[in-house]
């Protein structure tokens, strides 16, 4: 009953995208209201809830002590992890991670590491010895589609408010901070949807069960490109993914702004 | 604060405890109700510094079939912690905490639900802790209460649910985290059926006479009974005038159309 | 077959109880039987077998060094687990811990844990770098209801036999013991039934089949509460509590003068 | 002792061994049949510091049902050491060896059993390690053998286990932990039908000589048909007197009521 | 090599790159098809130091049953490392690295298959990673599209990677892992199905202006392009001369009776 | 339709070996066809992949530093891990190893270690500080029988070709090396079926299926047994015990020349 009623939905979706339409009346290039509340919990060092349409994610940050990797003893670290969390939809499960999960978690993660708005030597604490690891953790509150680019914004607006904690004698204070983590950047995912030979940006979940190949891009800032993932069984030509690369600088811009 | 020694610390003074509050008074308290759209019920908690988020999906078919009863719903309540909401990062993968937490909060809520009119089915109640200070798993139990009730469930009563206990020898409502960790503490979490104060979870850790005992259960029945007309007032918010129009356009047939829902205010 | 010879039985015991009876004779707030055997494993630091009635448990302590947390540096830990050993029961199976075995381990540990009986300064030998965490393992043997009380009897028997191994330059010294670890009170944990709506002390299995709740209070002393915990689908009242504890005061007394 | 070192032991001397035993001589051993209430079988060991304990459940429906083997019952003996039954506390969950020996001792307990009698079910063995002190493996598999014929299952023969090997030059039956740590020792597991002398289990750790190795079997053997009178004496303690009184009271029927029984211990 | 540090390295000098390659050329490449018995279809690929195996079993039926697809087959590739493959020891449980390039290169094998002919049913793609020098999702995916040809799997198309990208500035083809390490390295796994030059595997890591991008696609197309005549050069000289043999023996039924293997590769 | 073929294939194997002859010709205590190809991985310290007829399996070494156990502060140690790699045959799973490909695992291991051809102390880099550790990793790739013999061959093989990495300041240096793995013996595993009560070495994957029971012999060298393994749910008589002994001897003493 309930997959007849999607595959409704999925059919009336398809038929308008290949008249240039959507369901909401966006344009196919257009993103849903994207709503970002900060601050929302006291215990992370950093925290943002963001809305995107009826798309919703929430993500924390923790600053951990840990010690350097052996080849890198002058730098911390960053990691990046979602859940797929039930709350979110009739759809999702308990348990270890699946394949989706881990995809959203890791491109959201090379979204943000290798625009390198982190430096990582400024996440050392002491050469060799000690040094950062900054925890992003992301969970689906509730599933509209798109937690790729919603995720990338949560994951952006919690680091931006990150405090340090202030250390002393290798120990973390707790309750005091020593700073704010440093992005030279703001990396934004922008993610696209083929859908009867169109491109759309930002799918809602219909679209995403309409779509044949999701693409996504991340744009370190208004120049350079940092990272890409193709999904899902369709293809891309090289025009297509050149559409969306050009999208994804106008849109990534005009977000970039608003952070 | 941190200068302070927990044993030199006066957890009543004057009337007032460290946080200002009055040894029968909650942090304050906040719930919305249906804040996830997927959810078939749900409802968002602020309780102090806590905050909560609670889901319900179901009635659905259980699976696989050998868990199925064919008396009654099975209640499944998932508490999870996330992990930026304790000081240091808790460890995603659910811990024996979290898990016997997350029974017991199965097990009260099942008894506030009409769990033999939905045979062979399961009740999924999934409840996040974004932040923390003390009370978690009350919070999530109030909220999950209030999401099975959004979610159109039939119940005998809402769930309501407060901590209790002691602090520096006295007896004090809805203990914060610095409260929670005098020398002496007593942490009681209690939830009841208000209607007719049935008991439907009770747990306590630390040393307690049973004098303190019996001031403790007064003050937390008390309790639960203020956090009632909260959970309440949040249903009556979002039903409360839901209902008035849609009493005014369908008439008779309102009652009939959504019966769950008349059951599980009272 | 099995079920419907369990449901008969469960049907009598309701029937007996209603009337102030037990199928095995019993008051509604006498314990069955209570024997220890201590001292059943060489290899243990302590050790005892608990039978109560026909259900059996086994408890061993080993004495471990470990680093103490960082926000006690002068105090160890205890750390008690219970399996449901399918040795004991055509319905336990080997696998991850369940729900039931979490909950029986964590409740007989803070039984133990808040009776404040183990001064966890006393478990430091170097502060701030060497402490002892005594591991308590519980392993079922014959079930017949009551491995709550069966389990905290086993554990507390073994703790109050267990001896601590002598630790030179930062390493146990083995099979030489530098006295016993000391347990300033006997915190026993009891567990009641409510069936038709009666409160009935040490269910067997047949009665835990019958209850509709499950109520266990742990005295640390006979003037001290210690833990409680609230079991199953059922609901109790205020004055069905306070009869527990009257007799679990009662009981515990009793008991606390064998052990 | 530990103030000796190991390669200046004398581990035979004077025709004894560093406990006091001949080489031939097994450590002091005693069964008990019948200890666990709901198990349809059970048994308790002590073998010297070593104490076992087995229960049997089953034949019962092997499930999922893709497991069942139409043509005979699974035997799954699952042998494990409790977390205290070890110098340093062993991890709570099963290691590989665990696992390798739960292996080797299922397929040691099958030949035993008439397992194509009982098509598409399982035979459960549990086997408990309590205390231990080298040997384990073979205490617990006598201890599960006994525990299958507790339970009335149908056996060729009972499997009559013990260690046997070398420490310090020295073949020797049955090596405690002291000889099992010898710089030169061997460990043979050994476990055989002592109606046939079919070898059913059969490991070996360290360096042996051919010449080596005919001794230790003979003496193995010779070990097994000991360990074998004490499993039948055990038996026959229960079952005895029990059929000495049930051949009195009920008369012709008393065999195909048990039929079981019988076969199993000869 | 570790003498000099890695941002006074020039990648590229006088056209030459740090291995003596051209800024277009690939890195020797070598594929052998059907080296393991059992499989329903194999091959081997060795691709600079990159040394891969890969299997195909199926189709075949999926199960559990609800896993099942009624209108397509399921392409699972399962992609792993050995542990010795890599210069620290890899831990021998699948990592989240190679969770997420068993998905990613499962949806572009998928894309090449005609899944549709195959309801219910799976076909499972292992690829095993020997020895590895930058470029293994690459190298396996064309392992396994080799595979799936061996296995008379119909497809659309072989599918045909590579990794481009750039170092010290460049823009080069099929990077190792000295010019993967570049401070300015970026990594471009990428493949297409040659025939109509559809992108169905596309990934990128590190920074790279729009320009950039378009010299790398360019140069990657034309790279897969190579690689594509590597695949069906192996095929041909498995299955060629086996056609013509077959052609002579059995006349107008050879189409019929291997029917799958024509269509895998044009 | 697998199964029948199978079956057809295991009756005719039985019928044969019945006669005292073989499927492929072989003798019943002739080996097949010993394939070995080394330095397959320039990655591993050591590799090799070997061809038992058709069944074939791959090794490779890794040395990694660690810390020596409390009770053996001077020596090193090895690990030998084997997976039932689902490449190799349509029956094989990924998932947590399971029972077989432990045995496997530690059959082979034993064999090695048993034999004490490694001298751990050799392995000790800086007493009650650092050691190596040995791992020694084994994928199958087709499976046609008799994985514990081809992999105790690849096993060794790659050991017998494992360099030693330079260490400098308690770190590896990379792509240097400091000698090769001492080892003074070939430990050599021989595996005989017993099928219809004849006994047969080297089983091919038919014979697996057909075997009543399974015998591994471990010789050290020409004069030492240093491991055996009884497997599957039949049994040995002694003398057939003695038969495999002697063949695997002979055997040994042949194929360890040629290594």
């Amino acid at each position: 009953m309930d997959d007849v009623i999607w595959d409704l939905r999925v059919d009336s979706a398809v038929k308008l995208i290949k008249e240039g339409k959507r369901i909401d009346g966006r344009a196919l290039d257009e993103y849903r209201k994207i709503d970002i509340q900060n601050h929302i919990s006291e215990t992370a060092e950093g925290s943002a809830i963001v809305n995107l349409g009826k798309t919703r994610i929430v993500a924390g940050t923790k600053m951990i002590l840990g010690t350097p990797y052996p080849d890198s003893q002058d730098q911390g670290t960053i990691s990046v992890g979602a859940e797929l969390f039930p709350i979110a939809s009739p759809s999702f499960e308990f348990g270890p991670p699946k394949a989706a999960a881990i995809e959203l978690s890791r491109v959201i993660d090379r979204g943000i590491r290798e625009s390198k708005s982190i430096d990582f030597k400024d996440l050392c604490i002491t050469e060799g010895e000690q040094v950062w690891i900054v925890f992003v953790d992301l969970y689906t509150m509730n599933d509209d589609g798109n937690f790729f680019d919603a995720g990338s914004i949560a994951a952006l607006s919690a680091m931006l408010e990150t405090k340090i904690p202030k250390v002393e004698d290798g120990k973390i204070v707790k309750k005091e901070y020593s700073g704010k983590l440093k992005l030279s950047k703001k990396p934004l995912l922008c993610t696209f949807a083929k859908i009867a030979n169109k491109i759309v940006i930002d799918p809602t979940l219909v679209e995403e069960k309409a779509q044949d190949a999701r693409f996504s891009v991340s744009t370190a800032d208004d120049k350079h490109l940092c990272a890409f993932q193709k999904g899902e069984q369709g293809s891309f030509t090289r025009s297509e993914i050149d559409e969306c690369i050009e999208i994804a600088f106008k849109r990534g811009k005009e977000i970039r702004k608003t952070l | 604060m941190m200068a302070k020694k927990k044993d030199e610390i006066e957890y009543v003074k004057n009337g007032k405890r460290v946080d200002g509050r009055k040894v029968d008074e909650l942090r304050p308290l906040k719930i919305e109700v249906g804040v996830i759209d997927r959810a078939d019920g749900s409802a968002y908690v602020e309780w102090g510094q806590n905050k909560v988020l609670a889901a319900v999906y179901g009635p659905r078919e259980a699976l696989p079939k050998h868990i199925q009863n064919p008396y009654k719903a099975l209640v499944n309540c998932q508490y999870r912690m996330a992990t930026f909401s304790v000081p240091d990062r808790k460890n995603p993968r659910p811990g024996r905490r979290e898990i016997e937490i997350s029974k017991v909060c199965s097990e009260a809520l099942a008894k506030s639900i009409f769990i033999e009119r939905f045979p062979n089915t399961k009740i999924d109640v999934f409840v996040q802790i974004l932040d923390s200070n003390a009370g978690t798993r009350v919070a999530g139990l109030i909220a999950a209460s209030v999401a099975l009730a959004d979610a159109g469930i039939p119940m005998r009563d809402l769930v309501a649910a407060t901590g209790v206990g002691k602090a520096g020898g006295e007896i004090i409502l809805d203990l914060n985290k610095e409260e929670e960790d005098a020398p002496d503490a007593v942490d009681i979490p209690l939830a009841i059926l208000p209607g007719t104060e049935e008991i439907v979870l009770l747990q306590m850790d630390g040393l307690l006479t049973k004098e303190e005992w019996k001031k403790s259960i007064e003050l937390g029945i008390k309790g639960c009974k203020q956090v009632y007309e909260v959970q309440k007032e949040a249903l009556r918010k979002k039903y409360g005038e839901a209902e008035k129009e849609t009493a005014k356009a369908r008439e008779p047939s309102a009652k009939e159309t959504k019966p769950k829902k008349e059951e599980k205010v009272n």
